[in-house]
Parts: structure tokens; C-alpha cells; sequence
């Protein structure tokens, strides 16, 4: 597998292939996302139950889910960071966390918004809802952690062991509507053998969780290059490539 | 041991590159070089404790990554800081590194006496005077049996007589076969037959 | 089309407030991120570009000095 | 054996920094009696935070003594030099992490029955307390210590490691007090317990991993 | 003046280590999350805790922030130095002060409202609770500045300065919680107000020169 | 100034005692002995940092106790710790300095660049190498007016381009009426005409 990999592992390499790859996805994840989020708000009937608010779902669920997507993402690449010392990935811990943070402001503050209406208050101390609250304190520990040094290579390879530790906080999320009694909802779609949800509804929003999915790669591509480029800023190809 | 075409950047200036360098038992290496020039990450690079922005070491032939242990078990590296706990006497630090490189207990208070540092064994080490202090960290190149020795300016702090100690034990350490890099803004006042010096120029 | 007028859009059953709130907060936190994202790309290629004028700069001083 | 000398060295200096095991203790009944101050002295609504705050309270205590777990040693080049000396990182780290829980975490097991009696806890609440307690400090010291080593070189103090520190220790706050809960109500607690044992193991497996591999990477 | 060229050092300081500020803020939240963890989420219970657990989180936040306080400039001997030369150590001190107080008590300010969200505090309490923490936080910091300049030459860290700060902040703990129970009952609490305003100038007036004075023991 | 029957005690271990010594304006009084033998904490007494314990020091025929605003206002003391923050630069470091001291800006940059540190003056204090720092603390010998200089071992982790300027200014400032009182264990290399040498006992 590495053998594949490691091409990509050479910094030029791939500063110019997310160079390629960004225009593609930044374009379609835009496009997935307006189109997903405009089907379900506009286009979609009222839930029964909840009325109009359930239409919160079509960011609500893609955030929630890529939140933590995002995270595993992090982690994955401070595994292959670590264990192989391969700088890059280092440098793709520190370009998703920030990411994932504000996807994980974006799950919190949409689900406060659902909130309130649905259970008639803005936050209840349920387990859901505080272990989303904790992955955002792990990916601004992530950042901070990183910021805390003044040599970037330290910061960096520090701030991968910290997401690496944190993985255990996924499976805490992803099963605490099973462990704790709680508030809020079961798996509705990722309940693979039958989605309990109406296929008109359903539509909408898997396109926007793959827009959300999308989206990830594309700014992580971005954030990248941004990376690569202040890592190895005394390199001659950067030199050249920014042109003095 | 040997190392070949290191370079070393900091703060995104180019330390050095391109350097290469060959030590052999019996021989003394002297790193000389302004301040700034890079001594200090040099040293810290042979030592093993930071990485080469380029190029690679190789001990006994072999490049430095598969003969980790072996190196790491054969060197004794002592830096800027001292090493050595303030709150714990010199007695107490030196069992401590005794212990830490898996060394047989054996009579620090000869040592520490030959060190002049009699009557001071059980004081903690910050109520030591700055020389003394250095003296207390330098004691565990009598305890070593480790064969390189990386050295950072060790003579600083020391008077005269604590410095002409410390070059005959070096002496002795040659001729048993050891090899040192030292780093020095002092020039050494002993005879050293197998000196070579390496001089790191200050790049801007 | 499920809504029957723009104001009913607007208005989304009553719950306009919450609907638009957060998709409001999720657009803007999105476009910001996307906005400082490569503002962070071309600010710093603008400032390697400046080091390295004043690099060569220096370098130039430094012949004519010699 | 090595790790002994190196427990012996942490021994020593406990013994000579000689209030260093004193204090956590005194800092745990403060912030203790602090809740009866700022919560309002009714034994009830006492007894129903009693939980909650014990185990925030020894958090708060062994995440103070923590801070300087390593940064002594780091300062002086103790650190570097055993990295460069590469074989002992282990039994020091296991030094360090078993000095911090017999100077912090044994003092507030040996401490319960007092803030039972603080707090107005009954005989159940106090056998789950100290249970709780004897699994969850040891968690407590390896989280503390993985903290400690993560900041090591850095230029924050505290605050950092108490962020890092906190999303982690938050299960076992969760499992713990809600063991002491269970006991209030006369229910079992078994289940939690096991919980933390299987937490302790866990931790007890990666984290000197960890904490070698950071202290390796601060020390760069 | 002498003083604003040492306040923009520490406000230079604070900016280069960037996420010093933002940490505090970030240590507040996750303290006051672990409560409803530990203690159960029921509402009632958590609005009646609140006034004592703001405040103990604030408490805790601005300690923890406050120990490094003095310790670098010890170290380099920077202290040493301003010592030495005698006449600047006053505005050194109240730069240190006011620096602190704004990289930790103004945040706690700023954060009042998100506070009372979490924990479901009503109009009438945000407002004596962001009364209180408008006198309080100053006051706080004062405290711990003194901790830290008392404990700056010592061997132990953070708990010392905890254990020294804490007897001298129960008072500000009673009042400023009664301060907000008391809003929360629609009564007035003008009263505490102002007891929390004399204890502010009172440290005002003593404090900065018992801080120098702590600063000059502990050089010599 | 001068100080009368000065003693020391520290341990319990008397480190000097009935010590006296004079320094006037122009004057180079350098203190020498062995590791431990109580320079740095003379010095620290000198500096009024330490209290002696016995004897009087006066400045101007004045007891020090009336006249210590005047003294400490005149003087400039450099120990073994550099006095700079590590997380501040060069230039912030200086700045700080001279405000402390209640001297008006001026042109740090080319104090700087004297001083070999051209390119540095805007990096943290901490990632500037051993001598880089020392260089830095020791510019405030260049922006001090103080007459009296009290500089514990100046010349540690300095190179020899480096001594000879700092030699090279503190014989300008005693040309110019300053005061100096130093101790080091390397031996200096210019020509003090009105040098004076103490020499303290190492006692056990
Ligand atoms: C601040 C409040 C909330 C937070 C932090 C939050 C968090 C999350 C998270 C993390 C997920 C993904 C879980 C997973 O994939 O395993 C999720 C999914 C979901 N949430 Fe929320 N949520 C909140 C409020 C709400 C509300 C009020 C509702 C509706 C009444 C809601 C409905 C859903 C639904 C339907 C899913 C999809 C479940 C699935 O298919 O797995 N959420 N939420
Ligand atoms: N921790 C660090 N982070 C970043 N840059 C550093 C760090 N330490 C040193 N440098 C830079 O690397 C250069 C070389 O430093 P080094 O310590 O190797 O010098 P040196 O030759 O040992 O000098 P000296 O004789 O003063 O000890 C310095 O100019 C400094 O700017
Ligand atoms: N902080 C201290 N507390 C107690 N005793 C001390 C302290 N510092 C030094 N001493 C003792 O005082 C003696 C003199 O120390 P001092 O630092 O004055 O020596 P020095 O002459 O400066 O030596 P060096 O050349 O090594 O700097 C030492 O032997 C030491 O034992
Ligand atoms: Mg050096
Ligand atoms: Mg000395």
C-alpha cells in the first residue's frame, strides 16, 4: 500500500496534484451542496411530526456525521504520520483539524437550533450532545496543542500523538444514543439494512452529506498546499514556484 | 562512525548542508564556529536527538537507523544543560545516571573527592556555585563506559585547575581508544595528537 | 415545490427562525472557512515572495560590499 | 532493578520537595468545602452533588500536581539526556506515573471516610466511593502523565494540559460518580466498575507507549 | 510612561503565545460541562448549583492561568535585574496585574451569557452573575498575582499558590454567589454588590505593594 | 565605593570573612578564585541583592543604607541567568531594558547588528543559540548610563570575536570614568592599565 503512497509522500509531488485535484472538488461540492440543500428545503414535504423545523436535517446530519468522519480522517493521517514519519501527514493532521472544528460548531449549533423548538431547550446535558461538545474541545486542543510550541516541527508531531489519543472519543459518540438513555435520535439512516426514513427526504440529504464529504477534501487539498508550501518554504522548487 | 552530507535548517536558514564528517576510535574532534554557527544542532543531530533535515549517519558502516541501540548504548552526550536535578545532591544524581545507563553501583564519594567536590556530596545541587554545578554533571564521564563522547562547550563555568583535569581524562579516554566531538570557545591548552578541527562557518 | 408562496418559505411553519438560523450560522461559518483558507494560501506565497526579494537584496549588498 | 532506582529517585525527591504530596490533599478538602460555601450548606442538595464533586475535585488536585511532572527534568536536560541514552524511558515514565499516583491518588483513597463525613454520605456511598476511587486515580495519574509529557516543551502551562487532559478523563467522571449514585440508591455498581477496570487496562496498555513516544518527540 | 511600556510587554507576551487567552476561556467551559456530567443533568438541580459553580470555575480558570505568573521572568532573572535596579518593580507588578486580569476575567466577562445558557440561568441571574464577575474577576486576579509572586521562588508549583489564594477567596465566593441566589430569588443584592466593591478597593489599595515586597524576599 | 569586613556565610560554611575592598571610578576590579570559592555571591552582596552577613558597604563615603536609590540607579549587574525572556525577541528584550531603566529609544537595530546579530533581532530570545543570547543580555552594557558594572562571568558561551568587543567596551567605559567589578575564570586578553586583582580562597 505504501508503495502507492509514496509517490504522494514527496512534497512537490503532491502540492501539485491537490493543485489539480481542487478546482474539481471545490466546484462539486459547492454544486451538491446548493442542490442538496435547496431540494430539501423547498422541494421536500413536512415532516408530520415535526413540521417545517426537521429541514434543519440537510445540514444538522451531514455536519454531525462529517464531524466525526473528519476526525477519523485526522487521525488516520496522524497514524500513518507516526508510524511512518512521513512529514506530509503531519502537516494534513494540522490542515483538518480546523476543518472539522467548524463542522463540529456547525453540528452543535444546528442541533441547538433543532433543539429548541423540538425539546424546548437550547441544550440538555445528553450524552450525544456532550460527546459532540467534547470533540470539539479535542480538535481545539489539536490546534492548540500545535500553536503551543515555537518549533513547528514539535508542534506538529505532538499535536498528531493528541489526535491519535483522542480516537476513543468516536465510538463514545457514535454509541452513547445506545449506551445512555438520551434525548436524541437513534440511527435513522445509517441503519443500513432499512432506512427508516422516507426515500423522498432521504435523497436531499445524502446528496448534502456527500457535499459536506466533498467539501472536507476539497479545503483539506487547500489547507494542504498552504502547508507544504510555509513547511518548505527554503526548498528550491518553492522558491521557483513563487518566483522572486 | 560517519556522517554524510548533513544538513540542518532552523527557522528556515540553512545551517549547513552538504557536510560531511569521519571520526575514528583515538581521534578528538573539534567543532569550531562563531556563535550561531550551528555547533549545537550538530552535535544534537550525532547525538540522535534531532533529525538531519538531510543526508544520513552511519556507524560502524551501517546507517545510523539499524544500528540505533548499539550507537545510542556507546555514546554519552552532554549539552548545554546540565543534567542534573537541583533539588537532589551530586551523590543522588550520580547514582541516578549510574542506574539510568545500567551501571554498577561503585564509589562516587572517591569521585566527587577527586572532583573537588569534597564535603559538598550531600547538598542539593542548587545550592551549588555554577563551576561546581558543571563539575557535578561532567562526573558522569568518569562513570561512562560508553566510547563516543559528544561534548558541548564542557569547559564553561570550570577554572582552570577543574579544566586541566578535565583534558587529561580526555587524554586518557583517546588513548583507551575513545573517540570525542566537542564543541569549545576556549582553545584547549593539552597536547592532543589526533586533533582534527571542523570549521562551521556563520551563514546569514 | 412544497411551499406555496416565498413568504410562506420564509416562514417555514413557524419555525423560520430556527430553519434560517441555522442555515445562516452554516453558511457563514463554511464561506469563512473557505475564505480564510485561501486568503492563509495567498498571503503567505505574497510574504515568501518579499522574503525572498529582501534575501537577494541583502545578497546584492553584500557583493557590492566585497 | 533500573525501575526501581528510578522510583527511588521520585521517592527522594517527594521526600525533599516535602509538602509536594501535602498539598493536592489540602487542595482537595478546599475546593471540597468550597461547594457548601458556594452551593448553600442543605445536606440534601448536598448529598445529590456529592458525586459529582468528589470526582471533580480529585481531577482538579491531581491535574495541579501534574503540571511540573516533567518539566524540571526537562529544563535541566534530564530528559534530553535520557532520550539520547535511549533504553530507560519506559521504567522512568512507569517511575514517574507510580510516584504521581502514591502522592496524589493514594492520599485522596486514605482521604474518603474524612469527606464522607463532609459531605454527609452513608456507609454504601463511601465502600462505592473508595472503590471508585482506588480504579480511578491510577486512570487519573496515567492521563496526567500523558498530559504532562505532551506540553513538556511547551511555552503554556497548566491550562493547556488541563484542556487536553479534560475530554479524556470525562468517562471515567461519568462512570464514576454514577457508581456512587447507584450505591446511593442501594442499586448495584458492578457494572460501572467493571467499566473502569477495563478504562484502567486500557490505559495502562498505551499510555507509557504514548508518554515515551512524546517526551521523545518534545525533546527534538 | 514606565507602566504602559511594561503593560505592552505583557500584552506583547500574551499576543506571541497566541491561545494563552483563549485557554482559560476554553478551561471555564469544559469545568462547568463536567458539573451537569457529574451531578446529573437535571435542570432545577443545575440552576441551583450554578451560582457556586461559576464561581469555582472562575476561580479554578484564573489560578490555573495564574501560576507561570512570575515563574519565567524568575528563571531568566529578569526579576533579579528589575530588583537590582529598584525603581520600576510597581509598574511591573501592575502591568502583570491588569495583563492578567485581561487575558482571564475579562473572557469569564465576555463568556456570562454562554454560561448562563448551559447552565439555564434566567435574565435576572445573568445579570448579577456578569455584576459580579465585573467586580469579582479584578479581584481575583489581584489574589493571584500575590500567590504567584508569594510561591515564585519555590519548588512547588500550582497547588502551593491554590492553597495559599484559596482561604483569601471565600469571601468573594459567599458573596458573589449569594450575590446571584439572591437575583435569583427577585431580590436585591446591592448589598453584596458593594461589600464585593469594598473588598476590591481594599485589595487594590494593599496588594500590589505586599506583591513587591513578596518579589524581593524571594530574589535574595 | 567600598565595602568594609565583609563575611559570608552560607551553609553554615563561612565563604569569606573581614573582606574589604575599594573601587574607584576608572577602576577594573576583578575577582578571581576557585569554583565555589564565593565570587558570584560577593558580587550578589555588591549588587545589593544579598545581604552580608557582617560588614557595611559604602558608596560615596555613605553608608549604602541611606544612599541606596543613588547606588542602584548607578548600577548595572549581569549574573549567571541572562535576564532575557525567551519567548520576546532581541529587539523586545532591549526595548524593555531601556524602558525599565527609564532611558529614552533609540537605535536598537544597529546595537544589534555590532553585536553580530544582524537578521536576528526578530526571533524568540529561546531559538537563538547559547552565545546569541548572551550577546543579547550583554547589550545592555552598550545602552546602560550607569557608572558601577557588576558582571558575573561575561565572557561564558562567547566567542572570541565577541570577548574582544565586550573587552574592547568595558576599557571604553572605564576610559570615560565607569567602574567595573568582574569575575571570570578566562583570563583577559586586552590591556587594562588600572586592573585589580582580589583573589578569594576556596575554604573548606
Ligand atoms: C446540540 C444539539 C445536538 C447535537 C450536538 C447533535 C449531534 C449529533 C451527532 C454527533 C450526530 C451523528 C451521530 C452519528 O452519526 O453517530 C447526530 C445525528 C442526528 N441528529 Fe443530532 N444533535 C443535536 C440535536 C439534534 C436534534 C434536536 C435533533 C432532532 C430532534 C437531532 C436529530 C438528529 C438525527 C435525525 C440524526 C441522524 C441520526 C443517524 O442517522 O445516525 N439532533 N446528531
Ligand atoms: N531551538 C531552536 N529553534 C530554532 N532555531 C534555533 C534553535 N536553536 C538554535 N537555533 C538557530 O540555529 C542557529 C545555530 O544555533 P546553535 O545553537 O547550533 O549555535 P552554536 O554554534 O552552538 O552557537 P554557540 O556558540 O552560541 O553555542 C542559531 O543561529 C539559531 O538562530
Ligand atoms: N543558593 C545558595 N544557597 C546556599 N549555598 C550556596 C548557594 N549558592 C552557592 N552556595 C555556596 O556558596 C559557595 C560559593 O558559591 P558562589 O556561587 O559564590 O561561587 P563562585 O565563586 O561564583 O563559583 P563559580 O566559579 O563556580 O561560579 C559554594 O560553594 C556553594 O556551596
Ligand atoms: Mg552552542
Ligand atoms: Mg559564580
Amino acid at each position: 500500500m505504501f508503495k502507492w503512497l509514496d509517490p504522494y509522500a514527496k512534497s512537490e509531488t503532491l502540492y501539485h496534484f491537490c493543485g489539480k485535484l481542487l478546482p474539481y472538488l471545490m466546484v462539486s461540492a459547492l454544486a451538491l451542496l446548493l442542490l442538496g440543500n435547496i431540494w430539501g428545503l423547498a422541494f421536500t414535504p413536512a415532516d408530520y411530526q415535526q413540521g417545517d423545523s426537521y429541514r434543519i436535517i440537510h445540514i444538522h446530519v451531514p455536519s454531525a456525521i462529517m464531524s466525526m468522519g473528519a476526525y477519523a480522517a485526522m487521525a488516520s493521517a496522524a497514524f500513518v504520520a507516526l508510524v511512518w514519519q512521513i512529514k506530509v501527514a503531519h502537516w494534513a493532521v494540522l490542515a483538518i483539524a480546523p476543518i472539522g472544528a467548524i463542522y463540529t460548531a456547525i453540528a452543535l449549533i444546528t442541533g441547538m437550533a433543532w433543539g429548541k423548538p423540538m425539546w424546548g431547550a437550547w441544550w440538555v446535558w445528553d450524552a450525544r450532545l456532550t460527546s459532540e461538545l467534547i470533540l470539539l474541545f479535542l480538535y481545539l486542543g489539536v490546534i492548540a496543542l500545535n500553536g503551543a510550541f515555537s518549533d513547528r516541527q514539535v508542534g506538529a508531531k505532538v499535536s498528531s500523538l493528541l489526535a491519535l489519543i483522542g480516537v476513543i472519543n468516536l465510538p463514545i459518540i457514535h454509541f452513547s444514543v445506545e449506551w445512555w438513555n438520551t434525548l436524541h435520535q437513534g440511527a435513522t439512516i445509517t441503519k443500513f439494512a432499512k432506512p427508516s426514513i422516507d426515500p423522498s427526504m432521504l435523497w436531499p440529504l445524502l446528496i448534502s452529506i456527500l457535499a459536506f464529504a466533498v467539501l472536507l477534501m476539497a479545503l483539506t487539498c487547500l489547507r494542504l498546499r498552504t502547508a507544504i508550501l510555509v513547511n518548505e518554504q527554503h526548498r528550491p522548487w518553492v522558491r521557483k514556484l513563487v518566483g522572486g | 562512525m560517519q556522517g554524510q552530507d548533513l544538513s540542518c535548517i532552523r527557522q528556515d536558514r540553512v545551517l549547513f548542508a552538504q557536510l560531511s564528517l569521519q571520526l575514528h576510535r583515538g581521534q578528538l574532534l573539534q567543532i569550531q564556529g562563531k556563535n550561531g554557527a550551528g555547533k549545537s544542532s550538530l552535535l544534537r543531530i550525532l547525538a540522535g536527538l534531532a533529525q538531519p533535515d538531510d543526508g544520513l549517519l552511519y556507524y560502524k558502516a551501517k546507517p545510523l537507523a539499524h544500528s540505533l541501540p548499539a550507537y545510542c548504548g556507546n555514546l554519552c552526550y552532554i549539552g548545554h544543560q546540565s543534567g542534573i536535578h537541583e533539588q537532589l545532591t551530586a551523590l543522588e544524581n550520580l547514582g541516578f545516571w549510574r542506574a539510568a545507563s545500567g551501571l554498577n553501583p561503585a564509589d562516587d564519594w572517591a569521585l566527587l573527592a577527586q572532583l573537588g567536590l569534597a564535603g559538598l556530596e550531600d547538598v542539593p545541587c542548587r545550592m551549588l556555585s555554577a563551576g561546581q554545578q558543571r563539575r557535578v554533571s561532567l562526573a558522569r564521564l568518569w562513570l561512562t563506559p560508553a566510547v563516543i563522547w559528544i561534548l558541548d562547550e564542557p569547559f564553561t563555568a570550570l577554572d582552570q585547575a577543574a579544566i586541566g583535569l578535565l583534558q587529561q581524562h580526555m587524554l586518557d579516554h583517546l588513548n583507551n581508544g575513545g573517540a570525542i566531538i566537542l564543541t569549545t570557545h576556549q582553545s584547549l591548552t593539552l597536547q592532543f595528537q589526533s586533533l582534527v578541527q571542523l570549521e562551521l562557518a556563520y551563514r546569514w | 415545490m412544497h411551499f406555496q408562496s416565498f413568504s410562506e418559505f420564509l416562514a417555514m411553519g413557524g419555525y423560520g427562525f430556527f430553519v434560517w438560523l441555522s442555515f445562516g450560522a452554516t453558511y457563514l461559518l463554511l464561506s469563512g472557512l473557505i475564505a480564510a483558507s485561501v486568503y492563509q494560501h495567498k498571503q503567505f506565497k505574497q510574504q515568501l515572495k518579499a522574503t525572498i526579494a529582501r534575501e537577494q537584496r541583502v545578497k546584492q549588498y553584500q557583493e557590492q560590499q566585497v | 532493578m533500573v525501575s526501581l532506582v528510578f522510583l527511588q529517585r521520585e521517592l527522594r525527591l517527594l521526600a525533599r520537595q516535602k509538602a509536594d504530596w501535602l498539598n493536592p490533599i489540602l487542595f482537595f478538602i478546599i475546593v471540597l468545602s468550597l461547594f457548601p460555601l458556594g452551593v448553600g450548606p442543605e445536606p440534601n442538595m448536598l448529598r445529590i452533588i456529592a458525586p459529582g464533586v468528589i470526582w471533580i475535585a480529585a481531577l482538579l488536585s491531581v491535574l495541579l500536581a501534574a503540571e511540573r511532572l516533567f518539566k524540571d527534568d526537562y529544563r535541566n536536560g534530564v530528559i534530553e539526556q535520557l532520550v539520547a541514552g535511549r533504553q530507560s524511558l519506559l521504567p522512568f515514565v512507569l517511575a514517574k506515573t507510580f510516584a504521581n499516583w502514591l502522592s496524589t491518588g493514594l492520599p485522596l483513597l486514605v482521604l474518603s471516610p474524612v469527606v464522607a463525613l463532609l459531605l454527609g454520605l452513608g456507609q454504601a456511598e463511601l465502600g462505592a466511593m473508595a472503590l471508585t476511587l482506588l480504579l480511578g486515580t491510577p486512570l487519573l495519574s496515567l492521563l496526567s502523565v500523558l498530559g504532562s509529557a505532551l506540553t513538556m516543551a511547551a511555552d503554556k502551562g497548566g491550562i493547556l494540559l488541563a484542556l487536553l487532559i479534560l475530554p479524556l478523563y470525562i468517562p471515567l467522571l461519568i462512570f464514576a460518580s454514577s457508581a456512587i449514585e447507584a450505591a446511593s440508591m442501594g442499586l448495584g455498581y458492578q457494572g460501572q466498575l467493571a467499566i473502569l477496570l477495563a478504562m484502567l487496562l486500557l490505559a495502562l496498555a498505551l499510555v507509557p507507549m504514548a508518554v515515551t513516544s512524546a517526551l521523545r518527540i518534545n525533546v527534538s
